[in-house]
């Protein structure tokens, strides 16, 4: 199914209804930057549970995606850096919470390549050490890689700063971090921004995400954190 | 046989039969050739964006003024409609073989009954070079065959199995030509529709590949329409 | 070593006296857009021979760095498509030439795992046709691959738009293309670019290309295609 | 064992000695802790350009007035200076793991005579997830550690082997400690400096790997120097 051309504008309520329980959801930001603050409180809202969480981090317990984690609506966790969310560690010792590591660069590539279309990529990253454990390893001029498959989710919630009705992005500050990759590697992908422009008023040669790839808009609200990033 | 028809008719034809295969909100790639003209024919209420490989989304037709900063894959100047972008090779090709490009239109050499294509390169003649086609095929959602039914000779150019170097296997869904379109799915032809001025006997006896007929067989659609 | 902070300008004629004879020297551009033609005028005035060029397609004989190749200065093409320039095909069928074919979004790929310090990718283009001949093939989820090594080469010549004394690159219209990924995958990189500005005139959201990828820029002459793209 | 130092002279000491070992443009990433006081050293004549692993190029120190839009790999706020940029995550690993970022400054929990780094986990404790570590120590062009000599029970953390699950194998470069300066070349651990308030049989006594002596074995540089 083609996307809308024009981008429905929606409360964070209505754009995260598309989450289901039991699907995976990823979700831009890195530590406090670049987290779709708005819609992730939504979604902490809807209760909806039994989620796979791709994130590069689960922030801190009471911010962000973190508090999905604490609300105990995550059965898995795809990251690289769970340590400053607490609940994160607590509830994989307790058996409660399913926890995958990977190095913060394979999983950059790992997204990327599920939304390019190709079926994994070999990366130095990781060989001699326990991300190797049940991977293949591929020797190329004598030098040992990983192959790291792709991932992708259901849906992508990410955070960019403008856009125009078409869905086109436009990134500030380190907020950018893994939101344009994420952008290509969901079924249905919800952007927060700042503001919605008229098409036309981004410059093509500006624009970072295609809007071809995105599915609702959502303008931030007035949470403590949307505020501030 | 069937009578023989004009060249650039047949052209637009094909183009024309084509345009009307998008849906609303289509990310669609247009290959040179035949493929190129179908841009012409979208109707009206369809809202398509042309993606070329070059890194061009939300392309427009040719500017009055040429700048060769704003070109198609083909080196052909075009426009960048508003709510268009640039965006470099990765991407464009991330976007391509990802799944997110809904349809792209393609010249062929040969296809097969099963849906393989050649559509690269000729043995023996000089090699020109896959260029982009041969991650279209594989990862546009829906590819899309634009060809005149034989080659010049008459021969055949949908087939039982491509004798040419192919340019990828089981992907072609659709194909129109000036006499018939046909789908592929699930490795079978059918033939959908035929033109006006052919029969079903003329179409099996320039088509060398096996296929069903649809019940009904219709005849094809939009062929005296008018330019949109 | 660490490349300049503050990146030298200099003539075309200057810049690509860091191609020597046997190199291999990768070339932006797509078609007519997007080559940095003012320094491949300058390569082909140096008469530096028994060079590999890689670049998406060797243009026309009588343009860009086509005419590298119909000047003889070219004893290998690593190319999509190069049916444009008809001394490509003819000095390959003459045995004069080297010729690989990638397909387009495994060239990009390609270059992109050299300046990314990627073993390869596996993508799906090209499974069942000539351009498996030779690569390890890899079933993942039931699904074949060809596993893509990769691209990277002594010097890179590239187009953006505008730069700034620390090579920060932007980029204009399809003009992009190959280029941004280009000047990861070279161990020496020059820019062609339309202007120069000071450090700190673009805005760093807006920055395509991290001068710390850039070793010297080289402001467009005054040929007829540079003029127009 | 050598006289104990103030933990706050420690952590200074370290980073002002490791601040030496950048070259004019050098790009330099810093890891959370010691290292991060690195920034504070950088001689003037010296130009280090600071990435960090969530897309800061050309970062700066912290501004007056926190925005959470402008922050580093830790989630300190930071500025961006002239002639910086920012760059999503997958560029900024491709500069990491391509080779063009010139160093890396990280801490250690364990580092072996042959240059493996163990930096990420304990095992039976929480686990932090190794971050953009395991990418950084493989792609810098240099990989420094700055650490205290032992754990603050006294155990030694530069071995023979490592005991902690490793973070790479191979690839560090040099360590600086409160009371030393090693080099890891070609797999050999080499003492080049020594703290003026230590000797050499005391670096032996808390350090576990074996290690040959540089000739001449000198003082520790810029222990005692003014903040830049």
């Amino acid at each position: 199914m083609a996307k809308k051309v024009i981008k429905p504008v929606l409360s964070a309520a209505e754009a995260v209804k598309c989450i289901k329980p039991g699907m995976s959801v990823i979700i831009g930001g890195f530590n406090y930057g670049g987290i779709p603050y708005t819609l992730v409180d939504a979604l902490v809202e809807s209760g909806v549970g039994e989620l796979t969480l791709i994130a590069n981090d689960t922030a801190y317990e009471d911010v962000g995606h973190g508090k999905l984690v604490a609300n105990g609506q995550v059965k898995k966790v795809v990251a690289s850096h769970v340590g400053l969310n607490k609940k994160t560690g607590q509830f994989y010792m307790e058996g409660k919470l399913e926890l995958e590591l990977c190095p913060q660069g394979t999983f950059v590539e790992r997204i990327r390549a599920g939304g390019f279309g190709l079926g994994g990529i070999l990366t130095p990253t990781g060989v001699g050490t326990v991300v190797e454990e049940g991977k293949q390893v591929l020797e190329i001029d004598g030098k040992k890689y990983l192959l790291e498959l792709p991932l992708r989710a259901n849906v992508a919630l990410i955070r960019a700063y403008q856009a125009d009705r078409m869905g086109n992005l436009t990134y500030f500050g380190t907020n950018r971090n893994f939101n344009p990759i994420m952008a290509t590697a969901a079924d249905y992908v919800v952007a927060e921004v700042d503001s919605v422009l008229e098409v036309g008023e981004l410059d093509p040669n500006e624009i970072v995400t295609p809007g071809i790839l995105i599915d609702a808009l959502v303008v931030k609200g007035d949470n403590y954190y949307a505020n501030r990033t | 046989m069937p009578i023989e028809l004009n060249e650039e008719m047949v052209r637009q034809r094909i183009a024309r039969r084509i345009a009307r295969e998008f849906h609303d909100g289509d990310v669609v790639n247009l290959g040179i050739g035949i493929p190129t003209l179908v841009s012409d024919y979208i109707p009206e209420d369809v809202r398509v964006i042309f993606q070329t490989e070059n890194g061009a989304v939300g392309a427009g037709p040719a500017p009055d003024k040429s700048d060769l900063r704003f070109i198609g894959a083909g080196g052909r100047p075009l426009t960048i409609l508003p709510g268009g972008c640039f965006v470099a090779s990765d991407l464009s090709f991330g976007l391509i073989r990802g799944g997110h490009v809904d349809a792209t239109v393609l010249g062929a050499l040969q296809v097969s009954q099963e849906g393989d294509l050649a559509n690269w390169m000729v043995p023996g003649k000089i090699v020109p070079g896959m260029g982009g086609a041969m991650d279209l095929v594989v990862g546009a959602r829906r590819v899309i065959i634009a060809t005149t039914h034989t080659t010049k000779k008459g021969e055949a150019k949908i087939l039982r199995k491509c004798t040419l170097p192919l340019t990828a296997k089981g992907v072609v869904k659709l194909i129109a030509t000036e006499y018939a379109v046909f789908s592929i799915e699930k490795g079978q032809l059918k033939l959908l529709e035929i033109a006006p001025e052919t029969t079903l006997d003329e179409i099996r006896a320039i088509t060398e590949a096996d296929f069903t007929v649809a019940d009904p067989l219709i005849t094809m659609q939009g062929t005296e329409e008018e330019k949109a």
